[in-house]
């Protein structure tokens, strides 16, 4: 009772008090679901240091198109290959950085070996460069070579997701990121909010943006919330379950692809007529505009279909019980121990609903007769089942695990996912490895068809998973802004898009 | 040397049994009365539910999910409507008492007894043992919880029995204090003394004499942490590190409906009205209890009726 | 016919309880007129306190409930006003203090602030009421009253704070104070003083003094009428001289009766052979407090030693040691010639046997979750030697019996007897171990006067039927005379005097034990009347 | 006084280094931070490098010689996740839990102690009933229900107040409401069930003989006898929320230290945990200590 009163006098201060707040109208709030821990550029593949610092801040060699344009230029002009493992760019002229230097070979070369530096773990250099040597030469001041061992034929892809730094930039994390992006970060509350500001000195066209405050709320309905009641402008990242608002709320294709990862290592997973019952035993329908979104897409590979070498000719299996259990007993005909249990293991918190299909997916299995029981684990343990090296005496596992690939080149996922030496890989085939190795060292259409069979070996002939779900992102954006989330939304919010009405 | 000192003599003949005392004075508070009665529902179900309602509980209908409530039209399961999956959650409610009530059961009995049982050696002994129990409090109480519910949960796993210990740690400080000031100062009650003239051994004093007295305090306690403890549990489901499906307690259908919040409003709510109205009767009646345990505000609890 | 200064008429209070309603008070009338003093005179129970409580609106309703009748003062009814006007005479035209001053006393206030707030309460000027207060303190005999002021009440000693007590009462000159067993838990001589205050206080005011005691020696010092309560009603009222000389009521005359310090003096017992028990140099200190110096005493088989002192003179330090409930600095207790401080613990325990306690309160030593037959089969329990379990129970009916309770009783528990029962049951589950020796500590000073001497009638007459010995510890010296063989009096942690109940009554060499004599209280009025004349003469009164 | 302080001193940091050394060895039982703080794809190299880096590699017992060294030497570490020294992490996230909760804490002893006193004069009457039922419903419902439930009212439906985060003062009254509850309808019993024993007592008794008028009887004469059990109730509240609010900080998007700590103790990063607890502790040594002060100013029989 009295905490209304205590609500009911604040409300009606509330409404007297709060309105003027709004600045200027062309200044953003963006509502993240973290709060960022680092701001330096070679973290940028975080996806919510990404949204805050790529292409914002920091400016990368060349650029993907989130609508579907293919590589685009960025501070590299143009780029060529010189010998099989060798590529020289070209770049732009007259670029400075928010410090006032000005950009030029030197600065890439320094990029590049920081964010592979020894006593500073650059998320970046993991992500797109580990097991490589890479060297460069500067050629001038504008050109330089990058060579890398073994060879890379998609070197300027890999560029896409390289921060450029100023070589003065020290080798441990900043946290006064300079880049030669339109934007200069201004003021960093921890806790609280972060803040671009428009710079007048860009390279390129000024954007409409003037300044962009980046606030972080973890709860989904609250990030909502926020933009509905005009405290934000745009909510990267809702729920599925608060975009009611067909005006404000978006759904795009977030390169993420949900599958249920078989242990073939184990019986009895390691029999294909297991695994293929395992695929036909789910509705993968049902769960389409249930509690995974209408816009959500089946899936039969672990990318997206924008990436290269995606095989349309792969179909998503059948909903066949009937079938499911008829390959069980045929398995178990032979010798195969299908009544051992299976612990399906799952990921809390993973993304909206992750539950809620686990325990589909659970009584499902139940249903065509395996026996299977279900743990939910959160991130740090989950891994520990994810990724090599696994438990001697862990019995079969089944784990639901989501892949994000927004590159458009399966380079990023197959090794990892499918090499026998692959970290999160519970396959060991030499076919495998060897059409991975091919199809890396290709280029061109080769590329892509050798993609192509990998991904139809890997469905129709050895059945290496349980393939779910293409997902799909929310987000809110406030009705006075022009802006149309795109794939690229999951990693980067390039506050140059972002327009006024 | 109180007025009332003699009474006892003219009704001696017609003293009741303590449990006839009790039930009248219950009846006396309808509040209380009610509460009694919601609980002893609520502990039907714990004890029956998962095995009446089970399959109904667990059967899904993804093309059917987030039925309203109030649709008799699917079967009396479907009153409180269904949940994400198309289940019944009036079935799923009632089954997942028995988890619940297994977890705040289980934390708060382990906790009372090892509590209990440290405060008592803490509050009679007078050696260092007392002072590392205490320190032992100490550092438990200012261990953050959370980090034990990880490291206890990460190095098992979320099973009820694993939320139980870690609930159950957590709680046990609270008994140890409260045992601990109440026996410091039973100890030096005339009747211990008595009984150590006579020549009792410690272990006689201590459960014979001084925790009979202590005990009405515990039950109160305990009757109050029962509330305390199904709340963290629904907390530690809200942060993700409690319970895990497909096992179901109140809390964790609170925190998976809570998404649904503005478009199925039920999926959180009837769970939650659940833990809400087990907490504040189990709340009224600890209450009720403190009274009626107590000779001195007992007579609040007789006069009504009679009088006013 | 003029009104009194206070006329309670009719007056009946019923209260709710567990056992249904209770008629605290019943068709109650007494009066009062300036100047008098007179004494409502009752047992626990007997209705007196509900009365007194009546007139200040003191009963808490519920569970309280004035049935009937009316107070008035000066001709005026009380109960018929409103809050506002009894707040008015609260305090400035009827005052009360009561029995334990310092549960009465708020503990978190100076006392300063406290008398002060009488006054101001009733629309004095602080720094009036300041000076005030200064005047009160001096004029009850509180030395350097401006510091003292400020000081809390714990800071002072039991006499002193019934002392606060009365300068805060009498802070407005009230027509009428209420003294509610105003000098119970006090010691002998402090009891005198604050009587003696009180008389001179009202003498000098001309107020009104309705006193409330279950002591028939405060009766005789101080009552001009008195009013004997039982069981709610008023079973008699007069003169206090008349009374006393002449009771009507057949229960005026039993409490008469059964006042102790008038029976005959026991005859020193010829020591045959070993003591009992012998103390040597016995001492006991508390950090730096020295509880107990250099205490030595014996006790011979079935002797009774009494142990007489005020508070903190060392009494129950000295029967703790000898328990073992404490231990000594330092010292020896010889008991049939063994050191009970030297004993291991296994020779303790069968120690524990032959020595025993009967504690001063019944209420508190008796476990309240523990049936009777629990509480005396205990015994048996520890010490199981002494009795087979078959025979547990046809015993325990036994020693009820003995100590005058019926069998049945054993399925009781101790909150469903009376003071002086509890007492018994104590008594018996003592016996149960078949004791040697019982060390009875204050063991009947909580008890009404009628209770204590069948206690007393109980213990002397077990000693005769076992040959047991007792040390018995009292402040109350009627009691001591009528039942002890030799007296040990105790000062401030020393025995400063030592004899046979005769030499010490009769005799006494100490100056201690002439005031604690002096001061004692006698139930006859006219003896009451010469020794306050006797007590004048000894300055040891005056601080 | 002195004498006390520096006995209850010794006593918290023994109690102190008991903690630190449990957090430290058993938060290590919950697996090493790599994983979570590298990309899925990291390779076993980068992995190994990360490890050397933070000193993973090293005996547990090693490490833990490094930590107590740095810590004497006032070096409380750096954040793994944050490159930034934990304490400083820990000390900005500390200043809005004070501030939250000392607020709470002072609206909830305010609030319980005049609703609390008045239902224990009327005890049994309609007052003391709706109070005792009120506050008992608010303390039974999980206060991230109450909380998400606030916003959509009050913030969405009826615009009233902001969603979340800091800023203006009104930022902060759902956080504070929705803290609020649960300790009123605690602390309130707990005033109540005091105060109806200091009411009863016999100092009151003398205040009502003495004509001393009702509100100076509860306010005055009962109340600070009561608030001795009360003040034991709060300080425990008190240090509950100096552990931070992990519900209200997740929700509310407060930058507290219960989400710091349950963020960092999610990610492995112990320092920050470390750091947390020691600050935490420290400041509830404080308010301990203030309690026991504040003890003897009410209660002059109470003196160390």
């Amino acid at each position: 009772m009295r905490k209304l009163s205590v609500g009911l006098l604040g409300a009606s201060l509330a409404m007297t008090m709060m309105s003027p707040a709004l600045a200027e109208d062309t200044d953003v709030t963006i509502v993240l679901s973290e709060e960022l821990d680092l701001i330096d550029p070679c973290m940028a593949s975080q996806s919510n240091i990404g949204r805050v610092v790529l292409q914002n801040i920091s400016e990368t060699m060349t650029e993907l198109d989130g609508s579907g344009g293919g590589l685009m230029p960025r501070l590299a002009e143009s780029w060529e290959t010189v010998d099989d493992d060798t590529w020289r760019f070209s770049l732009r002229k007259g670029v400075v950085f928010s410090d006032g230097t000005s950009f030029g070979a030197e600065d890439v070369a320094h990029s590049l070996k920081r964010v592979v530096a020894e006593g500073l773990v650059c998320e970046i250099g993991a992500k797109y460069f580990g097991g490589s040597t890479i060297t460069t030469e500067i050629i001038d001041d504008h050109t330089i070579e990058i060579t890398s061992d073994p060879a890379q034929p998609i070197m300027p892809l890999q560029l896409s997701g390289l921060t450029i730094v100023p070589s003065e930039t020290p080798m441990e994390y900043t946290r006064e990121p300079i880049g030669t992006g339109p934007y200069v970060l201004s003021e960093w509350n921890v806790g609280q909010n972060v803040i671009l500001t428009r710079r007048d000195d860009y390279w390129g066209e000024t954007p409409a943006v003037t300044k962009a405050t980046y606030v972080f709320r973890s709860d989904d309905s609250v990030r909502a919330a926020m933009v509905a009641t005009g405290e934000a402008d745009f909510a990267p990242k809702i729920s599925e379950l608060d975009a009611t608002n067909p005006a404000t709320d978006f759904a795009y294709p977030n390169s993420e692809t949900v599958y249920l990862r078989l242990d073939t290592l184990t019986a009895p997973l390691d029999d294909v007529r297991v695994r293929q019952a395992m695929n036909l035993a789910i509705d993968r329908e049902a769960f389409i505009g249930t509690i995974i979104p209408a816009e959500a897409i089946l899936a039969t590979a672990i990318v997206p279909p924008s990436t290269i070498g995606w095989n349309a000719d792969l179909k998503v299996p059948a909903y066949d019980v009937e079938k499911a259990r008829a390959l069980l007993a045929e398995a178990k005909a032979d010798g195969v121990p299908v009544d051992a249990e299976i612990t399906l293991i799952g990921r809390t918190s993973n993304f909206a609903n992750v539950t809620e299909v686990m325990e589909a997916l659970l009584a499902m299995y139940q249903d065509a007769g395996f026996n299977m029981k279900l743990e939910m684990y959160e991130v740090a343990e989950w891994l520990d089942f994810y990724s090599q090296p696994f438990a001697e005496d862990r019995g079969p596992q089944v784990i639901e695990a989501m892949h994000d690939n927004a590159k458009g080149d399966p380079v990023f996922s197959m090794y990892f996912k499918y090499a026998s030496e692959g970290l999160q890989s519970a396959l060991r085939d030499p076919a495998v490895d060897k059409m991975i190795a091919d199809a890396t060292a290709a280029t061109g259409d080769d590329r892509t068809s050798k993609w192509s069979d990998l991904f139809a070996y890997l469905h129709d002939e050895i059945t290496a998973d349980v393939q779910l779900f293409h997902m799909v992102g929310f987000s809110r954006v406030s009705e006075r802004l022009d802006f149309t989330p795109t794939i690229a939304t999951n990693s980067e919010i390039q506050l140059s898009q972002i327009g006024f009405k | 040397m109180t007025d009332t000192d003699q009474i006892p003599d003219k009704a001696l003949e017609k003293e009741p049994n303590a449990f006839a005392q009790m039930m009248r004075m219950l009846w006396h508070d309808k509040v209380a009365l009610v509460a009694v009665i919601f609980l002893i529902i609520v502990a039907f179900c714990a004890i029956f539910g998962p095995w009446l309602l089970d399959a109904a509980a667990t059967k899904q209908n993804l093309r059917g999910r987030n039925s309203p409530p109030f649709d008799m039209a699917k079967g009396w399961l479907f009153v409180l409507g269904g949940d994400a999956l198309g289940r019944p959650l009036f079935a799923r409610i009632i089954v997942a008492a028995s988890n619940t009530i297994m977890v705040a059961t289980g934390a708060v009995l382990c906790s009372m007894v090892i509590g209990s049982t440290l405060g008592l050696i803490a509050g009679y002994t007078k050696t260092r043992a007392s002072q590392i129990i205490l320190r032992l409090a100490d550092v438990i109480m200012s261990f953050p919880s959370l980090l034990l519910a990880v490291i206890v949960l990460y190095m098992l796993s979320p099973s009820v029995t694993n939320i139980i210990i870690v609930l159950a740690i957590t709680r046990i400080p609270i008994y140890l204090r409260t045992t601990r000031a109440e026996v410091l100062e039973i100890r030096e009650r005339m009747f211990v003394q008595a009984a150590r003239v006579m020549g009792a051994s410690d272990m006689r004093i201590i459960f014979r004499h001084i925790l009979p007295v202590v005990f009405p305090t515990l039950l109160t306690i305990a009757t109050l942490d029962f509330a305390f403890v199904m709340l963290a549990e629904s907390a530690l489901s809200f942060l993700g590190i409690g319970i895990q499906p497909p096992e179901i307690t109140w809390g964790l259908m609170v925190s998976q409906g809570r998404p649904y919040l503005t478009n199925a409003w039920w999926l959180s709510f009837w769970p939650g009205l659940a833990i809400i109205l087990t907490t504040l009767s189990l709340n009224l009646v600890s209450n009720w209890m403190r009274i009626a345990l107590d000779p001195v505000q007992r007579w609040r609890l007789e006069i009504k009726g009679k009088k006013q | 016919m003029s009104a009194h200064l206070l006329e309670v008429r009719d007056l009946s209070v019923e209260f709710h309880t567990v056992h249904g309603q209770v008629k605290a008070v019943q068709s109650v009338s007494f009066h009062l007129d300036p100047g008098e003093t007179l004494v409502i005179l009752g047992e626990s129970g007997s209705g007196k306190s509900v009365s007194a409580s009546a007139v200040m609106n003191l009963i808490d309703m519920p569970p309280g409930e004035i049935t009937s009748g009316e107070v008035l003062y000066r001709g005026k009814s009380l109960l018929d006003m409103t809050g506002e006007e009894r707040r008015a005479i609260n305090g400035a035209k009827i005052a009360m203090i009561f029995q334990d001053p310092l549960a009465h006393l708020n503990p978190v206030y100076s006392v300063g602030w406290q008398i002060i707030e009488m006054m101001t309460t009733h629309g004095m000027p602080s720094d009036q009421a300041k000076q005030r207060a200064i005047e009160l303190l001096l004029r009850v005999g509180i030395p350097d009253p401006e510091s003292r002021m400020r000081a809390y009440p714990h800071q002072f000693s039991g006499g002193q704070r019934q002392r606060l007590m009365i300068a805060m009462a009498l802070a407005l000159k009230p027509d009428i104070l209420i003294a509610d067993e105003p000098t119970t838990a006090l010691d002998v001589t402090v009891q005198a003083q604050i009587l003696a205050l009180l008389k001179e206080l009202q003498a000098e005011t001309g107020m009104g003094l309705l006193l409330i005691t279950h002591d028939l020696g405060v009766v005789a010092e101080v009552a001009d009428n008195v009013v004997v309560m039982n069981a709610g009603e008023i079973v008699e009222s007069g003169p206090a001289g008349e009374v006393y000389a002449n009771p009507q009521h057949p229960y005026t005359k039993r409490l008469i009766a059964s006042a102790p310090g008038r029976g005959e003096m026991a005859e020193p017992v010829k020591a045959p052979g070993e003591p009992l028990l012998r103390l040597e140099g016995l001492s006991k200190s508390f950090g730096k407090f020295e509880a107990l110096k250099d205490a030595s005493l014996t006790v011979m088989p079935g002797e009774i030693v009494a142990i007489v002192g005020e508070s903190g003179s060392g009494k129950s330090t000295l029967a703790k040691t000898l328990l073992r409930l404490e231990e000594p600095t330092s010292g020896e207790a010889f008991y049939k010639g063994r050191d009970l401080f030297k004993m291991s613990q296994k020779e303790l325990f069968g120690m524990r046997r032959d020595i025993q306690m009967v504690f001063q309160d019944p209420t508190q030593s008796l476990n309240p979750r523990m049936s009777v037959y629990d509480l005396i089969s205990e015994a048996w329990v520890i010490h199981p030697e002494i009795l087979p379990k078959p025979k547990w129970r046809e015993r325990v009916a036994e020693l009820l019996g003995l100590v005058g309770l019926s069998p049945d009783h054993a399925r009781r528990y101790p909150h469903q007897f009376s003071g002086g029962q509890r007492q018994r049951i104590a008594i018996a589950r003592v016996l149960a171990l078949e004791p040697k020796l019982v060390v009875c500590d204050e063991a009947v000073s909580a008890l009404d006067v009628s209770i204590q001497a069948q206690v007393i009638d109980l213990l002397d007459g077990l000693r005769r039927d076992f040959g047991l010995s007792y040390i018995f510890i009292a402040h109350d010296l009627p009691v001591v005379r009528d039942f002890a063989d030799r007296v040990v009096v105790m000062q401030g942690g020393r025995i400063v005097e030592e004899g046979t109940v005769r030499q010490i009554f009769e005799a006494p060499r100490n100056d201690y034990t002439r005031a604690l004599l002096a001061a004692s209280l006698d139930p006859d009025p006219e003896v009451q009347a010469k020794r306050r004349a006797a007590r004048l003469e000894l300055e040891v009164l005056r601080p | 006084m002195r004498h006390f302080i520096g006995k209850r001193a010794f006593a918290s940091a023994l109690s102190l280094i008991g903690l630190i050394v449990l957090v430290f060895f058993l938060s290590r039982l919950t697996g090493d931070p790599t994983a979570l703080f590298l990309p899925l794809d990291a390779s076993l190299e980068s992995r190994e490098r990360f490890r050397e880096l933070h000193g993973l590699n090293d005996p547990i017992i090693v490490q833990f010689g490094h930590y107590v060294w740095d810590v004497l030497n006032l070096d409380f570490g750096d954040s793994i996740r944050k490159a930034r020294p934990a304490l400083e992490v820990v000390l900005s996230a500390f200043q809005w839990t004070l501030i939250l909760a000392l607020t709470t804490v002072f609206l909830v002893t305010v609030a319980a102690i005049i609703i609390g006193s008045l239902a224990a004069f009327y005890a049994g009457g309609v007052f003391d009933r709706i109070a005792t039922f009120l506050s008992l419903i608010g303390a039974s419902a999980p206060d991230f229900w109450i909380a998400i439930v606030a916003i959509v009212l009050f913030s969405v439906n009826l615009g009233w107040l902001p969603t979340s985060g800091t800023g203006t003062i009104w930022h902060w009254v759902m956080p504070i409401a929705v803290l609020f509850i649960r300790p009123f309808g605690l602390a309130l019993q707990v005033v109540r069930g005091s105060m109806i024993t200091a009411l009863s007592s016999a100092y009151v008794k003398t205040a009502r003989a003495k004509g001393v008028k009702a509100s100076p009887i509860i306010f005055v004469h009962a109340l600070r006898n009561a608030l001795l059990p009360v003040i034991t109730v709060i300080g425990d509240l008190a240090a509950g929320m100096l552990n931070g609010a992990v519900v209200v900080e997740t929700i509310f998007g407060f930058p507290g230290v219960g989400k710091l700590m349950i963020d960092s103790i999610l990610q492995r990063d112990f320092t920050v945990v470390l750091a947390a607890i020691m600050v935490s502790a420290m400041a509830i040594f404080l308010m301990n200590l203030l309690i026991d002060i504040a003890y003897s100013v009410l209660d002059p029989r109470i003196r160390y």
